[in-house]
């Protein structure tokens, strides 16, 4: 394929510094991928990234579901930026690509129509008494891994290469809708042919593949999944999306979007159960990772401090193929040791089926 | 005397097939009719029916009279061959008797009597051989006019001839040597053992002095096996191919009288109206599928064909007018049409009891009165007719219910027309208990289509149907509506299903006269052309039904009149299509000439 | 004396201008030409709707006419600027003259900016301009050499797109789509072909006939609907998705070709010309004539004239009337009969 | 196969699939009545259709989906026609609407 056309996009990344702004649902989904982030920045690329516990969630989710107003949201975002000034920050980089939209969105809006941002000067120092200056740089955090791309390359131990035949691994990568189709010049590679994900894939030894819905949507689509008459409109997405990569034969998907991430994941296992359809090597599914988690993998990370053991598809196959070494019977100890429970066996969950270590356990 | 000969055999063979096959088909039909059917026959034996039925009988199975009407000379090839052949028959049955008296005398014996008299009788009867051989002649001449038809149609005022099927050339080929071969043999016996009148006789005297008695000798036996080997072979293929109309004509006529008629389901009655066609082709050039378009194997005669022998198809059935013309050009009165109907009800009907539920419940007429006023579909394209109907109502003084002008429910002809009959019967069912409804006693329709459904198809006692034609005549001579007249010159289109469908010609044609002058054109009435939009004809493509339209249209416009009038809004757009500003439905002449 | 006329552009305008022209007696026309010979865009092209008439022949017909004439042509010549009194030339030399027709016509829109349809990066999306080129080669096949069984025409790529620029409608994809269409079921009788479309608009003579002969002849099938975009597929084919807006419903399909019907745009250095010589240029960038009804081929400075699609999207035998039209405009202008 | 009860389902895609569509009919059809591809959707049959003012029948779009290879239904609805012949007199392409009508039955009586 002649893809140079990603390079039309481009757009500027700081190289250090950075204020951290946490998503939502990683938080409580793929917990261990933000702190890969901010391990992979700290302890191996030496840089200074503050992960600040004053502040919240950005209300996108609460936005795009038409509970959260706009001024309310602009509101919001204005205080995080404060909190960005008064830790002495100006790059402002997120973990959460609805977040990554909302904040470009915002800083649009404001520059387009600038009595909103004064509105919203004025909403934030009512509520709270403080006032805010807009970052000098905004990036999501695989903005940010893109950037160090080569870098962690240099540092690779273990590339994406199977281990047993010797060649790439092939990666399905899911963009997420809110990276680049709202402001494709604000997504590395645009919204056609996004290269933020690919860029990484490619510098640590895999192969992207195309199929024919890349640029699909997942399915989460706020409303579509939150309002349960309409989740089988969000599902039939993931299983479209899933259909059309199933005869690349994907070795694993990467998602950039914490949704994206959840739902070609956990849908996975609720195609198997609807109708049947398993996905992947012998049907196990196909794994789901973060880029935290593929980075993570890529520079000798264990896949449990990645916690990888979070996923309703399991990822040892990969694991098996990448030649990992790993501790099975370590999945599902938590960082102090402690079992956390284990997912009840289905067809995605290939190794948890016969497997009784934490049963004596309990 | 002995009557037998082992050349006989072949004769004696075939026409036991013959009578055996004959037989069982008639059996086999007349077992398969309905009970009603039945009952029919048994009460019309008894009645004047059949007297009538001998008398024509006579007129049209030996006579043709018929055919004679369409053109003599073919009349005559018909009338030598069947009268003349039945004449042989006849007056050779009276010769044997005349010579040997009241003697049994097998069929053979009387089919070749010549063969087992000959040197046995010392005086011959000079009327006999006379009378034989100028029989003989006749039927001859008829032979001769059937070879030159074949090569020469036009002659016979036939443009087209059918072509035939294999089987129907078999026998014709037995039937064309039939009597040369007759001639033959008997010419060859009257050389030998002389006898023989004007023709056998003189050919036989001519053959003796020619080829001399040894030669003849020789020939004697061969010819007559040949000639009963062509009687033979002429009998075994009648019953299946279209010589068959020879004899099925005969039931058929009595049936008829009876009152029997082919209805929209297949019967085995239709067998009789099947087989009782000659394949004369009379159907082909009325045809104007074959005229304007070329199409030449859907016409009646292949259509019938094709059913007999089970190789119909649906292109075939389909791709026909219905206009009417051949049927009322048809010898035998075969009723085409009908036949066509049922054949594609067999074909196409699928009894769906689900279909047209939307229907329940659903009135969309306005207004109220004893007349009630029934556009149809196509009126409703014909906004013109529509305004034209309410002007004369108005003029009329005439309270009106008007059925469907808000868009109604189709009368349920074209789904019959199409094979549908039991779907079609559900739209009937709905219109009549809308008209029942709504209480009216005259049912008013300027749609032919829909009038003939409402005649044939409806159960509507005590609502007098009317075309909006014979309405119209009727407010114009009971002096409810006034006229003004005179300047115009008009020339009308019959509609099919109006004209020969209904009957109706008269009723127009008198509105007309009282707005203006008619100029008749080269075919009207009976004769009238189709418009080619029929929707009897879901075959033929836009530009065809264009091409009969423009072909139409000029006939008319031939006629010099200033407007074309006609009574159906599917002949009035089919023939606007080629004359757009010059053609005007009846009603809206009539609407211009209110005076009041 | 003899008035000179400079004629900027050796297409089939410029040519028809400059034949009329001579053929006064009293002008003397130069034609400057970008390329190395006379012929515009139409040299790229094989055969012409509706007729399907190679053109070559046309083209052929106007260079021998154009040779025979004596007329001064300067090809590998670019016009840098140019007043009603002269041309300068990028080779600094400049042409003096007495009045100018500009027959610059239009480019051809680079597909490579509708992203979503992959031109220049899938193997087998071509644009209307290559399949002409194959077609003139002689050899029509996907990538990989083999024969297409399945090929899709896309109509107003670079045409009523504000997402491009491009408000304007292109005029002539329409029946080029029709034309191309029929020319690869003509080359490949059982493959399928689709035209995807918004609106046919078949202006011209013949031109809806030909679309009707596309469809009950050739059995081509038209949807009604914008490809949204293509993707690769595993074999190298194309799956595109459009909505079936005439039945309401998303379509999806993989074809092993897909055609861009490009549109026609305005030349860039319209801009420049219409700076440096006080003209005007219409909303599409095409240069705007003097009046759309009585002075079609008259720009609104005396002395500047238009033939062709310089001023809109227009078809060859458009463009030839308006060669007629605007030496007839010129000639007047000069006062020569 | 479900032993979960979620509530919900896998939304049937509303999606015309050329490449997942049987179009051996369609093709049949085409070849039987050539002018039906000459349909451009202008809609005349529709608005004057007897059956379509009482129902929801399209006759245009159901003809459209069947030469999209699109059966389902096809056949039901066609049996909604009435078979009036209006459209037929209108279509300005001159498609032999009634003879489309039939021969869509008749070719998909089995769908």
């Amino acid at each position: 394929m002649k893809r140079a056309n990603w390079t039309e996009y481009q757009k500027a990344i700081a190289d250090d510094k950075y204020y951290y702004a946490r998503s939502c649902i990683r938080q409580n989904f793929y917990p261990g991928s933000e702190k890969a982030f901010l391990e992979i920045l700290h302890k191996d690329l030496g840089r200074d990234i503050f992960d600040d516990p004053l502040h919240t969630s950005c209300t996108g989710i609460g936005y795009h579901s038409d509970i959260v107003p706009l001024e309310t949201i602009m509101t919001v975002v204005a205080r995080q930026f404060s909190l960005m000034n008064d830790a002495g920050y100006e790059n402002f980089v997120t973990s959460c690509i609805t977040s990554f939209g909302i904040y470009t969105e915002i800083l649009s809006t404001w520059e387009e129509f600038p009595e909103t941002e004064e509105k919203t000067r004025e909403n934030l120092f009512k509520a709270t008494g403080r006032e805010f200056v807009k970052p000098k740089n905004l990036a999501h955090t695989s903005d940010v891994m893109f950037h160090f791309r080569n870098e962690i390359a240099g540092r690779m131990k273990r590339p994406l290469i199977n281990a047993r035949t010797g060649e790439p691994l092939r990666v399905v990568e899911h963009i997420g809708c809110h990276y680049a189709k709202i402001f494709p010049s604000k997504g590395i590679g645009g919204s056609e042919f996004p290269y933020v994900l690919a860029g990484m894939i490619e510098s640590w030894g895999g192969n992207v593949v195309d199929y024919p819905e890349r640029r699909h949507c997942c399915g989460f689509g706020f409303r579509n999944y939150l309002v349960q008459a309409n989740r089988g409109y969000s599902i039939a997405n993931s299983h479209k999306k899933l259909e059309s990569m199933a005869p690349y034969k994907p070795d694993f998907i990467v998602c950039n979007c914490p949704g994206c991430t959840m739902f070609l994941d956990r849908w996975q296992y609720t195609i198997a159960e609807m109708d049947g359809t398993t996905y992947g090597d012998d049907g196990h599914g196909i794994p789901v990772l973060t880029y935290e988690e593929m980075a993570g993998l890529v520079l000798g990370y264990d896949p449990w401090e990645l916690g990888m053991q979070m996923h309703q598809v399991d990822v040892e196959p990969l694991l098996d193929k990448m030649g990992i070494d790993y501790d099975p019977s370590a999945k599902y100890l938590g960082r102090n040791g402690k079992y956390i429970g284990k997912p009840e066996p289905a067809a995605v969950n290939c190794s948890s089926q016969n497997n009784t270590i934490y049963d004596i356990k309990m | 005397m002995t009557f037998f000969a082992p050349f006989t055999i072949p004769f004696i063979v075939g026409a036991g097939i013959m009578f055996f096959v004959l037989a069982w088909k008639y059996i086999s039909w007349l077992r398969g009719l309905p009970k009603d059917d039945l009952k029919l026959i048994l009460r019309g034996i008894p009645t004047t029916a059949t007297l009538r039925s001998v008398w024509e009988v006579i007129r049209e199975s030996l006579l043709h009279v018929r055919i004679f009407r369409v053109n003599p000379v073919l009349g005559y090839m018909h009338t030598s061959l069947a009268f003349g052949w039945f004449l042989l028959i006849a007056v050779g049955w009276i010769e044997v008797v005349a010579y040997l008296g009241s003697e049994f005398v097998p069929l053979q014996g009387h089919v070749f009597f010549k063969y087992f008299a000959a040197g046995k009788i010392a005086n011959h009867i000079a009327f006999f051989d006379f009378a034989m051989d100028l029989l003989l002649a006749i039927v001859l001449s008829g032979v001769l006019l059937a070879w030159f038809k074949r090569l020469r149609s036009k002659a016979m005022g036939m443009r087209r001839t059918t072509k035939h099927t294999t089987g129907d050339r078999i026998a014709l080929s037995f039937l064309w040597f039939v009597f040369p071969l007759r001639l033959a043999a008997e010419s060859i016996t009257a050389a030998i053992y002389g006898g023989g009148g004007f023709l056998t006789g003189s050919i036989g005297k001519a053959l003796h002095n020619t080829l001399g008695t040894a030669v003849l000798e020789n020939l004697y036996e061969p010819s007559w096996w040949l000639y009963s080997c062509a009687l033979g072979g002429f009998f075994i293929a009648l019953p299946f191919s279209r010589y068959m109309h020879i004899f099925t004509e005969i039931p058929l006529i009595f049936l008829r009288n009876y009152k029997l008629r082919p209805t929209h389901k297949e019967s085995t009655y239709d067998n009789f109206e099947v087989q009782a066609c000659s394949r004369c082709g009379i159907c082909i050039d009325p045809c104007q599928l074959q005229s304007e378009l070329g199409i030449n194997n859907v016409q009646s005669v292949y259509f019938l064909r094709d059913r007999r022998y089970n190789m119909l198809s649906l292109s075939v059935a389909n791709d026909c007018l219905m206009c009417g013309r051949c049927e009322a050009k048809c010898p035998v009165g075969i009723n085409l049409n009908t036949l066509r109907l049922n054949s594609r009800d067999a074909m196409r009907n699928i009894p769906d009891e689900r279909r047209y539920g939307y229907l329940r419940g659903l009135d969309r007429s306005e207004g109220s009165g004893r007349v009630g006023y029934f556009a149809g579909c196509m009126t409703l394209l014909t906004p013109k007719t529509l305004n034209a109907m309410e002007r004369i109502f108005e003029s009329a003084g005439e309270e009106v219910w008007w059925a469907d002008r808000n868009g109604g429910v189709c009368c349920g002809r074209p789904l019959k027309l199409s094979g549908e009959t039991d779907s079609a019967h559900k739209m009937m069912a709905y219109n009549t208990e809308l008209f029942r409804k709504h209480g009216i006693t005259t049912l008013v329709t300027s749609c032919p289509i829909c009038l003939r459904v409402f005649r044939e198809d409806y159960d509507l006692d005590g609502i007098e149907v009317l075309h909006h034609s014979e309405y119209i005549a009727r407010l114009i001579n009971e002096g409810r509506l006034r006229l003004s007249g005179g300047k115009g010159t008009f020339t009308y289109h019959d509609p099919c299903e109006l004209g020969r469908g209904c009957g109706i010609y008269d009723a127009p044609r008198e509105v007309i006269e009282a707005v203006g002058t008619l100029m008749e054109a080269e075919h009207n009435r009976r004769d009238s052309l189709c418009c080619g939009s029929s929707l009897a004809n879901t075959v033929i493509n836009d530009s065809q039904q264009l091409k009969i339209a423009a072909s139409l249209t000029a006939e008319l416009d031939a006629t010099g009149a200033e407007t074309i009038v006609t009574s159906c809004p599917l002949c009035k757009r089919a023939i606007a299509r080629c004359a757009a500003d010059r053609v005007r439905d009846l009603s809206e002449i009539v609407a211009d000439a209110i005076t009041k | 004396m003899k008035k000179r006329v400079a004629i900027i552009g050796g297409g089939v305008a410029g040519m028809q201008t400059a034949l009329r022209l001579k053929r006064t007696g009293g002008i003397e026309p130069v034609i400057i030409e970008r390329e190395e010979e006379l012929g515009g865009k139409v040299r790229n092209w094989h055969v012409l709707f509706p007729t399907f008439t190679p053109a070559g022949e046309v083209l052929g017909a106007l260079r021998s006419e154009v040779a025979a004439a004596g007329i001064e042509v300067l090809t590998g010549e670019e016009a840098e600027e140019f007043t009603d009194r002269s041309v300068k030339l990028r080779s600094e030399r400049t042409i003096e003259c007495d009045a100018v027709a500009l027959c610059s016509g239009f480019t051809l829109f680079d597909a490579t900016l509708k992203e979503e349809y992959g031109y220049g990066i899938y193997d087998n999306v071509y644009t209307s301009a290559d399949l002409e080129r194959m077609f003139s080669e002689g050899r029509v096949a996907m990538a990989d050499g083999s024969a297409p069984r399945r090929i899709a025409f896309l109509h107003c790529v670079g045409s009523r797109d504000e997402k491009v620029c491009q408000r304007h409608c292109s005029k002539v994809c329409c029946i080029t789509g029709v034309k191309q269409a029929i020319e690869m079921k003509r080359l490949f009788p059982t493959a399928d072909v689709f035209n995807f479309y918004m609106d046919i608009r078949m202006f011209g003579p013949g031109y809806e006939e030909l679309y009707r002969e596309a469809q009950q002849r050739y059995n081509i099938h038209f949807v009604r609907g914008r490809i949204s975009e293509a993707s690769p597929m595993m074999d190298g084919r194309v799956q595109i998705k459009s909505e079936d807006t005439l039945t309401g419903r998303p379509l999806r399909m993989s074809v092993d070709m897909l055609v861009l019907l490009i549109g026609m745009r305005a030349n860039d250095e319209n801009g420049r010309f219409a700076d440096k010589a006080g003209l005007t240029l219409a909303q599409s960038g095409f240069m705007q004539s003097r009046d759309l009804f009585l002075g079609n081929t008259e720009s609104p400075r005396p002395g500047i004239f238009y033939a062709g699609a310089v001023t809109a999207p227009k078809s060859i035998g458009e463009t030839l009337n308006e060669g007629f039209t605007a030496a007839d405009r010129i000639a007047e202008y000069l006062g020569v009969k | 196969m479900a032993t979960i009860n979620f509530g919900y389902s896998i939304n049937r895609p509303r999606l015309i699939d050329i490449d997942r569509n049987n179009l051996r009919k369609s093709d049949e059809i085409l070849l039987e009545m050539p002018e039906l591809q000459t349909c451009i959707g202008c809609g005349t049959c529709t608005a004057s259709c007897t059956a379509g003012n009482l129902t929801d029948f399209n006759f245009r779009k159901v003809h459209t989906l069947v030469r999209r290879g699109e059966y389902a239904g096809a056949y039901e609805e066609m049996n909604k026609c009435m078979l009036c012949g209006k459209c037929r007199l209108l279509c300005p392409r001159g498609i032999n609407t009634r003879g489309v009508v039939m021969l869509i039955k008749r070719k998909l009586g089995d769908f």
